[in-house]
C-alpha cells in the first residue's frame, strides 16, 4: 500500500479514517487532500467524510464536522466510563475553604467579619468565592452594621451535595468537642 | 515480529558508510587501502571511530577477524594515524591509542611465545582486540537491527482521538468528616471558642435563621404568620419562633405593625431594598 | 448510557474501545478494569480485547499488546499516508546514537564507561540526552565504582514505541563468527 496508490472508495476512506484517528485537532479539506494524488471534488470528500460518520454511528467516538475541520471524538454518554480512567487525585479544598465552610454550616447566619473573629485570620475574598461558585453558601441578608457585611448561610445544594436532610443532620459539635478533649486529655 | 533478512556482515560495514569526495559519492571504495590525502578527513569521518575503521579495514581486506596479519594492517593504520595527526588532533586521539594497542600486539607477536604453561599464559596478543572487535561488530549490526523494527512517530503512529467532555472540571468532594476535622482544628486553634458552647438546639436555631432570611430575600414583605411552617409540629414551632427572635435581636429583620391587632409584617432589615413608602413603627420586642 | 451499567458483551466492548481510541498511552489491564464496576477475569478480558482487536482487522489502526499493556495504533503500511500531514520528517538517529542504544538496550545495566569500552570512542554527552529526552532510557542507579557513573537502563517506553513486550522480543544478537582457536590463526 505505501507503494501503489489507493483505487477503491474502501481503500481512500481507510487513509482517512486512519489520519483522522491520529489527529485529536480537527483536520481541514486542504490538510486532507494533501493525503492523496488525486484530486477529489468537494461533493466527493462529503460522500467519503459522510460514509465514514455513518460507519461509526452506534460507536462510542463519532466524525464531526468543526469550524476547522472534521474531528473523531468521543460520544458525551462515554464520558462517566472514561472519567474513570484518570487517575489524578481527587482535588482537596484547602483548610481556609473547609473552616470557612464549618463555621458557616454550624453558626449561619454569619458575616465574613464572624468568620475572621472565629478563625482569627482575615477570610480571603477567594475562599467566599469558592463557596459560592459551588453552591454551597448564598448571601441571606445584611447585617444592620456600618458597611452593612453580607450574612452568609449554606444552601440546599450543600446538603443534597453531603447527602444531609437537614443541618441537624451535621455532625453535633458537642461530640466534635469531645472528642477534643479526650484528645487534650490524651496530651495531658 | 517479523524477522529481518540477515544482513550480510562482510558487506554491511562498505553500505554503512559510502564516502563522498567532495560531495561526490566515491565511485568505489580503495582497494588497496589506499585512499586519496584529500579525502582522508571526510573519509574518516564517516566512522564512528577507530575500531570501526579497523573493522572496515579487516572486513575490506577480506580477512576473517579472527585472522588477523598484524604488521601490514599496523602499518596501514599507522599510515592513517599520521595523516589525521596532521589534519586533526582531536579526532586522532582515539586513533592513536588504538595505533598503540596494534603496534603492543606486534610487538608481542614477534617475541617467542612460551609454551602453553596454564591458559593465561597462553592467550594469543590478539585475543583482547578480537574480543573488542567482534563485540563491536555485534553492537553495530545491533543497532542495524534496532534500527529496523517500526519505530513509534516514524514508522507508524498512535491513536488519539478527542475527549469531547474533557473540559468538564473535576471538584472537590468534601464530607462530613472533613467538616468535623475542620471544625476541630478551628478549636484547638482557638480555645477561646469555649464561650461558643454550641447545641445541636441551636444549630436548629441558626438553620431556621437561614430559612426566614431566604424567605424573605428580594425585600419581600411577608405576614408575621407566613413565617411558620405548621407541618413542623409544636417543637419545630418553637424553635421557628426562637429563629425569629434571634434575627430581631441580631437586627436582621425588621418587624412592623401598623397598630395593634392589625397584622405583623416582617422584612430583611436592608434599608433601601423594600418598600419604604409606608410609614410603619418599628417594635423591637 | 451514563446512568445505567453496561449489559451486553457489545456495550463492553464499545466502552473498552472508546476507552483504547482516546488515551495515546498504552492501556495497562488494571487501567482498564476501572471501567466497569462490574469484574471479568482474565480470561474474558482477552476475549474482549481479541474480539476489538478482530474487528479492526484490514483497517489502518490495530489493536496491539506492549509491554506497558494495549494500544491502537496505525499500521506501518500507512505511515507515508500520514508522513504527508507532517511538517516535518519524524527524526533518524545517528549510528552513534543508534550504537549507544544498541549496547545500552542488549548490555544493561551499562555506565557511559562501558559503552566506550564498546565503541572505542568517547560517548557525547548529546547521544545520552538524545535517548533520555526520547524517554527511551534512564538511569537505574550507580555503580560503586571511583566517581558512580550512571547505570544506564532501556525504559518501558522504548519497548513500547518499537511495538516490543519485553527485551526478550528485542532481534537476537548476531552470531558474527565461530569462534576459532586463536593458536591456529597465529600460524597463519
Amino acid at each position: 500500500m505505501s507503494t501503489s496508490q489507493p483505487y477503491t472508495p474502501e481503500e481512500y476512506k481507510r487513509i482517512l479514517e486512519t489520519a483522522l484517528l491520529t489527529t485529536p485537532e480537527p483536520l481541514s479539506l486542504s490538510d486532507m487532500k494533501k493525503l492523496f494524488d488525486e484530486e477529489f471534488d468537494d461533493d466527493t470528500w462529503r460522500v467519503l467524510l459522510n460514509d465514514i460518520r455513518s460507519e461509526w454511528s452506534g460507536r462510542g467516538v463519532e466524525l464531526v464536522q468543526l469550524a476547522s475541520g472534521w474531528r473523531f471524538q468521543t460520544r458525551p454518554e462515554y464520558q462517566s466510563y472514561l472519567d474513570r480512567l484518570k487517575n489524578e487525585k481527587p482535588p482537596r479544598y484547602s483548610r481556609a475553604v473547609l473552616e470557612t465552610l464549618a463555621i458557616i454550616a454550624y453558626r449561619q447566619p454569619v458575616t465574613r467579619g464572624d468568620i475572621e473573629d472565629i478563625r482569627g485570620v482575615a477570610v480571603s475574598p477567594n475562599v467566599i468565592k469558592v463557596l459560592e461558585g459551588r453552591g454551597w453558601i448564598d448571601t441571606v441578608g445584611h447585617r444592620d452594621t456600618p458597611g452593612r457585611p453580607a450574612l452568609y448561610a449554606t444552601t440546599k445544594k450543600f446538603l443534597d451535595d453531603l447527602r444531609l436532610r437537614s443541618l441537624a443532620e451535621l455532625p453535633p459539635l458537642t461530640e466534635i468537642e469531645r472528642v477534643m478533649d479526650l484528645a487534650d486529655a490524651a496530651q495531658a | 515480529m517479523e524477522t529481518q533478512p540477515e544482513p550480510e556482515q562482510a558487506a554491511s560495514p562498505e553500505l554503512a558508510h559510502v564516502a563522498k569526495l567532495y560531495g561526490e559519492p566515491l565511485p568505489e571504495l580503495p582497494k588497496d587501502l589506499y585512499i586519496p590525502p584529500d579525502a582522508l578527513e571526510v573519509y574518516l569521518e564517516s566512522f564512528e571511530g577507530p575500531l570501526d575503521l579497523l573493522l572496515y579495514l579487516i572486513r575490506k581486506a577480506n580477512l576473517n577477524i579472527l585472522d588477523i596479519a598484524m604488521a601490514p594492517l599496523t602499518a596501514q593504520y599507522l599510515e592513517y594515524v599520521e595523516a589525521m595527526r596532521v589534519r586533526n588532533l582531536e579526532l586522532a586521539a582515539e586513533y592513536l591509542l588504538m595505533a598503540a594497542m596494534l603496534l603492543e600486539i606486534k610487538s608481542r607477536m614477534l617475541l617467542p611465545r612460551p609454551k602453553k604453561v596454564d591458559e593465561e599464559e597462553a592467550l594469543d596478543p590478539r585475543a583482547e582486540l578480537v574480543r573488542r572487535l567482534l563485540e563491536y561488530e555485534q553492537m553495530k549490526a545491533a543497532a542495524a537491527k534496532i534500527d529496523a523494527l517500526p519505530q513509534a512517530m516514524r514508522d507508524y503512529q498512535w491513536v488519539s482521538v478527542w475527549i469531547a467532555d474533557a473540559a468538564a472540571e473535576r471538584l472537590p468532594d468534601v464530607n462530613l468528616h472533613d467538616l468535623q476535622v475542620a471544625w476541630l482544628s478551628l478549636m484547638k486553634h482557638a480555645r477561646v471558642m469555649q464561650h461558643h458552647k454550641v447545641r445541636r438546639e441551636e444549630l436548629s436555631v441558626r438553620e431556621h435563621m437561614s430559612i426566614v432570611l431566604r424567605k424573605l430575600q428580594g425585600g419581600a414583605y411577608l405576614e408575621f404568620a407566613d413565617l411558620f411552617d405548621l407541618s413542623l409540629g409544636v417543637a419545630g414551632l418553637v424553635v421557628n419562633f426562637l429563629a425569629v427572635l434571634e434575627l430581631v435581636r441580631e437586627r436582621l429583620i425588621e418587624v412592623t405593625q401598623r397598630e395593634v391587632f392589625a397584622p405583623i409584617y416582617v422584612k430583611l432589615a436592608q434599608s433601601g431594598n423594600g418598600p419604604n413608602d409606608v410609614d410603619v413603627a418599628t417594635v423591637h420586642p
